[in-house]
């Protein structure tokens, strides 16, 4: 299983019957290939629908219907589609239950930097600022370290996505959740020691005396 | 009198240098017969508020591919490559604004508020140069209306009288539009008699529109 | 002619062909029936429908379908339905381009003062405020005095409606427009002379040395 | 999990002294078994967000009757006497908010915002005790969001996943509060399969709403 699944089908055990959920561009999109039997959730897309699903045939696509990259979606038996207004304020009214984020750093007080590198990219924040301030559960889906450079740091050297202290990080090698003591090492990776994840861990951890093995859907 | 107008006699009433709110979402509910009109009009300098500036060749992105456009209000510019080098280069003013807030920026102007109080930036770069006020101990960031000279608006179905209606995520950001502009110009896949369109289904009001683009003719 | 019907006429001219118009309850809502011929105007019910006209037949009613009183009414074709807050938005953002209101006091600066008068009547401002705030033009409907107490005074003591200059009153002696310079009498009723209106009125008025006689619809 | 409650089971969730928003304006898309069941059960000491109490006999007039709210946040009750005569007697309390105001305030409670600046209000007494702020050379009030336990909600069809959605004037405030409450409790004129309304029609998409009361059981 290569790292990007394993991460996908860890954060798909938070997922619980009933929720909303929106999923980020990228590595987050994976999440929803691997929900475990039973969880019905309903997918958000911010440019306007809940109840966004994969496209259900080749050839069955609308040019009216997309998601927030552009491409063709299908929609569940029961969505709603409504403006962008609506669609924010979905998200930042406390309505949306769980958020799962692709992230360039998430510092020692959960605060997560997703959006650009100064003087490199500037992609725009689009709606990821929305998205951390106002959803119920924050859960942060990334790689461990990027090309060797720790992306769980003491503090966000990249400009913040938003204040608030996310929920959950869920990386290839550890589960580890914010907390207001800190990064709390929740689980590791089958095969990964919690020594494992400090040494490629840029910020304080908190290790619990005994630190269980990952679950993973499906 | 009509609305209905040649899609070059509605594009001609916009100026170089006009503001333009434009709808869709990377493309998807973006009016792609007014686009092309600006573009043969060789329309200049305009400032283009909107989600995204999608792809290069794609919706608003044939604007920026054209250098039409002085300066850009969106959330979003990661997508469209040339929008970045134009913006390294300092040849395209670009501000970035949270999608939600943008959302509610663009409803304020056209709902007769002065701004909206939200959390999302603060303690961000998106709190830099903005008021901030405290209500009930929580501190919120003050977050000004925008307008614009004229909304181009893509519709599914506009009847003579402008009333419009929108399908599935093409509608986004073109209802919140239509009310914030001076002139609103709605191309609508279809245009159907009055009536057709019941109350509950018309999204946005026949009385904000301005200018329904005549249908293309076509034989055969 | 009574004095009602008067107003409601000579309101009637002030509409143009397009405008969308929101009539108060009571006096103002005669105005729809004395519409001049070729003049179509779309009537607005701020509890949410653009379009509104009255009943069409005996029996042809809608639970769902009520003017801001709660009572029936009907629907022109190209009728749109929306919520509160959209209806407000086109009040409050300058789509509304005219509203006819009655008043209780008009002063000097054209400051109307119409929805309460306090410890005897407090109905609330219902939508009034918003409508003098954000309308293109405010016209007040209004008779001239109140059991021979002038309603158009120097300041209003009864609380405002709103600080915005409204733009036009016409009461059954006279039509007065409020202008920076103070109230001017642009038109006097048939068979009134200014001194008459002098009489009625407890405001300065600016009379020009010519005034004509008030036009009236159909 | 089915939504579908019986009309006891979800007004018995309410408890007394509850912040209720209630849609409707002069009764028309006021929920009407909703308001029948809180009298049954003798509910008491609510607060009641609302355009108005209707009349005597009417919708929320009923509950004035019934002495079963402790507060009315609204726009107008000028056409409930006994709502008057209640608030003049000090039975009851009144806060009178310009409706467009009202409906703007329950919007932000819904959309995460603090709250929105409004010319609306501007020099007369509702500015009192009220923050105010300049943007761009204009002062405008700052209005706060309200928020309440539960909305109760009228709707012409609801599915049984909860999308909802109205017809004409009844729809009024009912979206606006299915956003803005911590419980939403939907009563509709009929409860449709799903899919069968479609996902443009939809005006309260089905995340929001906690509870559609069931059908009455009609026989003959």
């Amino acid at each position: 299983m290569d790292e990007k699944t394993l991460i996908a089908k860890r954060v798909a055990l938070e997922l619980r019957p009933g929720n909303l959920v929106n999923l980020g561009i990228g590595l987050p999109t994976l999440v929803a290939n691997h929900l475990p039997a039973g969880v019905n959730v309903m997918f958000q897309s911010e440019n306007g629908i809940v109840g966004m699903s994969p496209v259900p045939e080749a050839g069955a696509v609308s040019g009216d219907l997309s998601d927030a990259g552009g491409s063709p979606i299908g929609a569940v038996p029961g969505a709603a589609a409504f403006d962008s207004a609506i669609s924010f304020g979905l998200i930042r009214g406390g309505h949306l239950d769980v958020t799962v984020l692709g992230g360039l750093q998430v510092d020692q007080d959960g605060q997560l930097a997703n959006w650009m590198v100064p003087g490199k990219m500037v992609p725009g924040m689009g709606g990821a600022m929305d998205l951390v301030s106002g959803a119920k559960r924050v859960i942060v889906a990334m790689q461990h370290s990027a090309k060797g450079t720790p992306k769980i740091v003491k503090r966000c050297t990249l400009p913040l996505t938003s204040v608030r202290r996310v929920d959950l990080i869920v990386t290839e090698l550890a589960v580890i959740e914010p907390t207001e003591a800190g990064l709390v090492l929740k689980e590791v990776a089958p095969g990964i020691t919690p020594a494992d994840v400090l040494a490629f861990t840029g910020a304080e951890l908190i290790v619990p005396a005994s630190v269980p093995t990952m679950a993973i859907a499906g | 009198m009509s609305k209905v107008r040649t899609v070059e006699e509605a594009v001609a009433r916009i100026p170089d240098g006009a503001i333009l709110m434009i709808g869709g979402f990377m493309g998807v509910g973006t009016p792609p017969r007014l686009i092309d009109e600006l573009l043969r009009q060789g329309k200049r300098g305009l400032t283009v508020i909107a989600n995204d500036t999608a792809r290069p060749g794609v919706g608003i992105g044939k604007l920026i591919d054209a250098k039409a456009v002085r300066k850009v209000i969106a959330s979003h510019i990661g997508t469209n490559p040339e929008t970045q080098r134009q913006m390294m280069a300092g040849e395209i003013e670009v501000e970035l604004v949270p999608q939600g807030t943008l959302a509610e920026r663009v409803r304020a102007g056209g709902f007769g508020l002065g701004g909206i109080l939200t959390p999302t930036g603060i303690g961000t770069v998106v709190e830099e140069g903005k008021q901030k006020i405290e209500v009930d101990g929580t501190v919120f960031l003050v977050e000004t209306a925008l307008k614009a000279d004229f909304a181009l608006i893509a519709a599914k179905h506009a009847d003579y009288l402008g009333n419009l209606d929108y399908a599935l995520t093409a509608r986004n950001f073109n209802p919140l539009m239509a009310m914030a502009a001076g002139t609103v110009i709605a191309e609508a896949e279809d245009i159907v008699p009055v009536g057709v369109i019941p109350p509950d289904a018309v999204v946005t009001p026949n009385v904000l529109v301005d200018c329904i683009v005549a249908k293309e003719v076509r034989h055969g």
